[in-house]
């Protein structure tokens, strides 16, 4: 199928995800759940399960799962994105599942992947998502072989879903080099961060002498946990590119209703070309992201360059449109009770996770072989 | 490279309140509370609040020379009080547009600093076009009644009085049919509701009237004339403004160039990254452009000229704090994504970034602004406005 | 990631015109010059150049899906002549608007490249507001004369005929005053001068009309029709652009990525430099997203939806221009201060930061396409037009 | 004075300077010269420093001169930077007759200035004037004490004016250091360089074996040129600054005047909000030029901060201008005939000179106490 193409099962994913968001996320709700402690609805976290598979999207079928690939991924981040769905999926599917998909320990996914796409495990990865240019992957944490089995001892000081994971999957050094452990997220020490977007959670997650269970061999984590971050760089952006979206299609409705001067403000030519330029923004972060999602499917060997570049233009994309949609919300846009600032809360948030855009440039060029 | 302003005829005046300053202000005790009053009261009393002023309304019938160098001379010692007549907005535009009764009741008071005050300007559905206020006044024998709604009015708690733009006239285009009304705001038909701003904080409130009654004798200016009256308070708000941004910036040498920014970018481990050298570099020019424009439009006003470049100031430091923000936002990091005490770079980056809207926006959006210079200062054609000449209750609206 | 559009009733087509490239092309020794010419004649003849058109005019009455089937069997091999239906913007124009005769004797001869042409639209006093031509037409007995002049004409030297876009009606509206004819080139009214570009080549000419002669049968589309026969032929043009934009790039992994502004990085010493390396990347995002946005355009055409990403393509490209451009001359530095063979590095960074406002100007600049975006695809309301409604002798102009 | 305060006498001299380049400057002068191959009108030289005394500006009046200081030296090249003046007079005023007052040979002085203010030396520095990161001036040239003197060898491959100076001051390496030479023009070979901008000329200056002589004591130009290159920053901060604030008024004009859809163009608020960004970098460019001029004349001890900040402010400032000066144009401002292009040109080369933006903002840094 030509690149791009959309067959009428993406249609129908997007449609049906959409309505179900509609319905369970509008913006009343995630306000609401923005100021609780958890941070979200566990009765909709299991219908997202039970009805829709979303957690399963891409467990195999074997383990209970849709089987689906990352492009399906990307088309069910978008519509988070949109909606700014206040739910642990990021951490759970984008970060955990793809992790567990990615290793080669089939026990721990027959153990853990049924829980996840039933919708009764909330997961994560516990890397620091934020700052890898100081903060390689799995240096917080260092693993020892005791008598008991595996204790864990460091700190990631910013883990996704990190409260509210049943299970933390755990990079952490050992005398063999970086290996990966899971956790019961009870025995780990979890503060909760006081997030700028209250619509996603973070935490602090401390390890003291904390059991763990060896993922994959000692040793051998670094690939697959390369491989598990690029994959989520690429969710990531999916989910910027369908907030951005979002953010502009609410800002356009806006500025037509909105009169000054007796007539609709996106008449103004600053407005107007305001706009136009989001426009092209928008679309781009859209194209960008699902042409990466598409690419990692089809397993392209430049997935690690491509997942950079990707991340840093949506990132940017992101952060740009949800600024400017603030300023073209005029007065009202400084408003807490707008949600423009929500989207712009979310669209720095997310510029920061898994690399902020510099970082992602510089590593696009690295991995497209223009080494200095 | 500034020293005081000179001037024949100023000799006199300098002496006189110099004397006075050196018999009355003690700035040990005076600095603020109770002492501080008494001593403004006193300031006002001597005719040096507005010396510009006439005699019977507590000035002194001074030049405008003159009245810089008495400001000077109070400025000199740290001394509060004067400089009302080209500050206070509340007495000066009483002053100008109220009747004896009104006049002898507020502008004493005001210029005492004993009337706390509010704008009631902005609506919903009027903010970039303010002459679209839809607050509605009828008259009722020797009183109006109000009903409508306000936005972005700060100290409505403790105000007592709001400087009220409504509409008294539908039939006419928009800029006619406004009023002009020193309102008082400890009536049942005014609510107040704190207005939460993107930032976290509530520093400005709703201001909802309803069957609200203000006397005709508190009108300001003539029936339907409220849009001049405006000008004319919007003229004295945005001088206080232009005198802040000028004011302690005297020599703008390079010695302040270890500014914060820098010190943050030490202080994250950040100042030898060469991509963020050069944002600091162009954050700094910004800034100091930004003060060289501000001396220079002073300089200009000063030799009697117009200054073109005063009225870019706002705009220029809607780009500073934009930018500012975002360059502590990538020196912050992931920091920026926690808020609260526990993290108070990344908090101070979250706030700054997304207060730096209350510049770009508030008083006037940039865009407003682009066109403001654009067609007074540039003398470009004015914006085709649709609702010229049209009655205003023919003009569409947003509700 | 890309293959063969496929389809049922295509494959009959696509072995037919398998079997006749199979007889034909020989692109061994077809590739340029007269056997390429003769070539295409034999494209034409077979029906192969216009499929989609009426066998009477050169085609095979092919609907459009077995149409691109053909283009694609063409292009498989890299033979010349198809497609021609879709992009030939004068014999497409001749043909949906010129009479009998007229196409008689144009059609065939376009189709297989014997008339050079050129596109006589642009004047000094129309560049965005193309439809305020004041070339004027006059009517005498089966002739028009024409008198005026043009600009931004390319190949005006060597054109045969033009397709020239006049006013014919003064006392209408700008639009509806315009009538299109199929000018010929060749005679004493018409002075050709080469036009200066601020790079330093002469590409366009200015064109001038003095007592010109067009016959009425030259006429393309009605008396005063000429802004819809505009409209379609720039239509075409854009289809041609959109191809192109498209053409090449099914493949964009990111093999190129080492692409020519990191080879000049590297050459010049400065791919170590931390700055330069976040601009690199910034145009290599700018390019990619642009390949996928083209891509992307294309998947949703061909899927049957409208696709608003086709329209952001120029847009785009001038951002990429530009900003390639500046990326360019930083690497350059002082180099870019000289011209000349002797210094190609700085030449090209000079020649391509000039040469950018071509895309940024031309057909339609950056401010009149964001227009078109915000109007067309956002669905904002449209620019006020002043002109609108008024007899086109009583409009404004700038002379 | 308060700073930015305008003397009459300022004034006098800014409206006697426009006057003259008015009638000796106007567009079509100007692109008669660009095509000679001196770039310059030897008879209007001789007027400059005859009825005006612009050469002679910054000269003491024991050696002819008037006397004046940076600040009138700044009025002066702002009205030749608005006219696009053609004539060596950034080469003989802003860098040799600076360097001469601020070497302490009071020899040299004597012999070289009275020349130049009577308009009788055209004079240069053959510093490198563009990349001074990795050209340090003085780099390019050595000089060795012979029986029959100094003798310099080396190249300098752009020197402003350097094919038109009749003197030619050399800073040059010697076993002591940095040192300065005076060399004949006439001696050293100089190839004219096809510049982008052809209002002003530059040329590579080829030394070999040439004799020099020393100017100053041996090895101890560092600071004395350190010097006159801040100073001659500022200088060209003030050109760039007048020839900015032109581009913009004429574009202002173009814009009122310009109609399309039956209004100007100047009122379509795309148009007129960059005019009015424009106007903002204009008057900047203008309140940074004249502060450091006037910081210079006061002998602030931060000039050399200073000079390297607005320098790469009025350096990107002038670039901005005239490059939306061209698209405000549209179809006419991408014609040679139009001069739009000729200030882009002069943007372009200017911003190179004497060291770029970005190697300007990083010395400010550097200089301003912000080291890394």
């Amino acid at each position: 199928m030509p690149a791009f193409a959309v067959p009428p099962e993406h249609a129908d994913l997007r449609a049906t995800v959409r309505r179900f968001l509609v319905e369970c996320s509008p913006e009343a709700e995630v306000r609401r759940l923005m100021e609780t402690g958890t941070g979200h609805d566990p009765a909709v976290w299991k219908r997202m399960a039970g009805e829709l598979g979303l957690q399963g999207l891409i467990v195999p079928t074997q383990y209970g799962g849709a089987g689906a690939g990352r492009v399906e991924l990307g088309i069910v981040l978008e519509e988070a994105g949109r909606a700014l769905l206040c739910a642990p999926l990021f951490g759970t599917v984008a970060l955990a599942a793809t992790l567990l998909l990615e290793s080669d320990d089939t026990e721990a996914r027959a153990r853990y992947l049924p829980g996840i796409a039933a919708g009764d495990t909330v997961a994560t990865v516990a890397v620091s998502a934020a700052d890898p240019a100081r903060r390689p992957p799995g240096s917080g944490v260092a693993a020892a072989a005791t008598a008991e089995g595996w204790r864990l001892t460091g700190e990631e000081p910013y883990v996704l879903d990190g409260a509210a994971a049943d299970l933390l999957l755990v990079p952490a050094r050992t005398p063999a080099g970086l290996s990966l452990f899971a956790v019961d997220g009870r025995l780990a020490q979890r503060h909760p961060l006081q997030t700028v977007d209250r619509t996603r959670r973070q935490a602090r997650v401390t390890f003291a002498d904390t059991p763990g269970e060896l993922l994959g061999r000692d040793g051998t984590a670094g690939p697959v946990l390369a491989r598990t971050l690029d994959l989520a760089a690429v969710a990531l952006a999916s989910e910027q590119a369908g907030a951005a979206a979002f953010a502009l299609e609410r800002t356009v409705a806006y500025a037509k209703e909105r009169v000054q001067f007796g007539r609709p403000i996106g008449g103004f030519q600053a407005i107007k070309h305001m706009l136009a330029d989001l426009l092209l923004e928008s679309e781009s972060a859209i194209s960008a992201a699902r042409w990466a999602a598409a690419a990692a499917d089809e397993g392209a060997p430049d997935l690690p360059a491509l997942a950079s570049l990707v991340r840093a233009y949506c990132s940017d994309a992101f952060v740009r449109i949800a600024a400017d949609s603030i300023q073209i919300h005029g007065g009202i846009g400084f408003t807490w009770d707008q949600a423009a600032h929500l989207y712009l809360r979310r669209a720095r948030t997310s510029a920061q996770l898994l690399g902020d855009p510099a970082f992602h440039r510089e590593r696009y060029l690295q991995r497209s072989g223009a080494v200095a | 490279m500034s020293e005081p302003a000179a001037g024949a005829s100023a000799g006199r005046v300098r002496e006189e309140v110099a004397a006075w300053l050196a018999a009355e202000w003690d700035p040990g005790t005076m600095r603020a509370g109770r002492p501080r009053t008494q001593f403004v009261a006193k300031v006002v009393e001597a005719g040096w609040a507005a010396p510009r002023w006439p005699r019977r309304w507590f000035g002194r019938d001074l030049s405008d020379d003159e009245g810089h160098v008495v400001e000077e001379e109070f400025r000199r010692l740290g001394a509060p009080g004067s400089g009302q007549d080209r500050h206070n907005l509340y007495a000066a535009t009483v002053l100008t547009f109220g009747s004896d009764a009104l006049k002898e009741k507020f502008v004493g008071p005001m210029l005492r600093g004993e009337v706390p005050m509010c704008l009631l300007y902005s609506e919903p559905g009027a903010g970039s076009d303010l002459a679209a206020v839809r607050t509605r006044a009828v008259r009722d024998g020797d009183e109006w009644v109000v009903d409508g709604q306000k936005v972005w009015t700060s100290s409505a708690r403790t105000a007592e009085y709001g400087m009220l733009v409504c509409r008294t006239d539908w039939s006419v285009p928009k800029h006619r049919g406004i009023t002009f009304f020193l309102f008082p705001m400890r009536q049942p038909g005014v609510e107040v509701r704190p207005l939460h701003q993107i930032t976290g904080e509530s520093e400005f409130n709703e201001v909802f009237l309803t069957g609200a009654r203000v006397p005709d004798e508190h009108r300001l200016g003539e029936l339907g004339g409220g849009w001049r009256v405006l000008q004319t308070a919007l003229a004295y708000e945005r001088s206080v403004m232009g005198d802040r941004a000028r004011a302690g910036r005297a020599d703008s040498g390079m010695a302040e160039v270890g500014d914060e920014l820098v010190r943050l970018a030490a202080e994250t481990g950040r100042l030898g990254d060469p991509v963020i050298r050069q944002d600091l570099a162009r954050v700094a020019a910004l800034r100091k452009v930004n003060e060289w424009n501000a001396l220079r439009a002073k300089a200009e006003v000063e030799q009697g000229s117009s200054s073109s470049v005063m009225s870019l100031g706002k705009l220029a430091m809607s780009r500073i704090l934009h930018e500012s923000a975002r360059v502590r936002t990538a020196l912050a990091g992931p920091r920026s994504m926690v808020e609260g005490p526990e993290e108070p770079i990344g908090d101070e980056s979250t706030f700054l970034a997304l207060n730096a809207y209350f510049t770009s926006i508030g008083g006037g959006t940039d865009q407003i602004q682009r066109n403001i210079i654009a067609e007074r200062i540039l003398g470009l054609p004015k914006e085709y406005e649709v609702d010229r000449d049209v009655p205003f209750s023919e003009v569409r609206n947003s509700g």
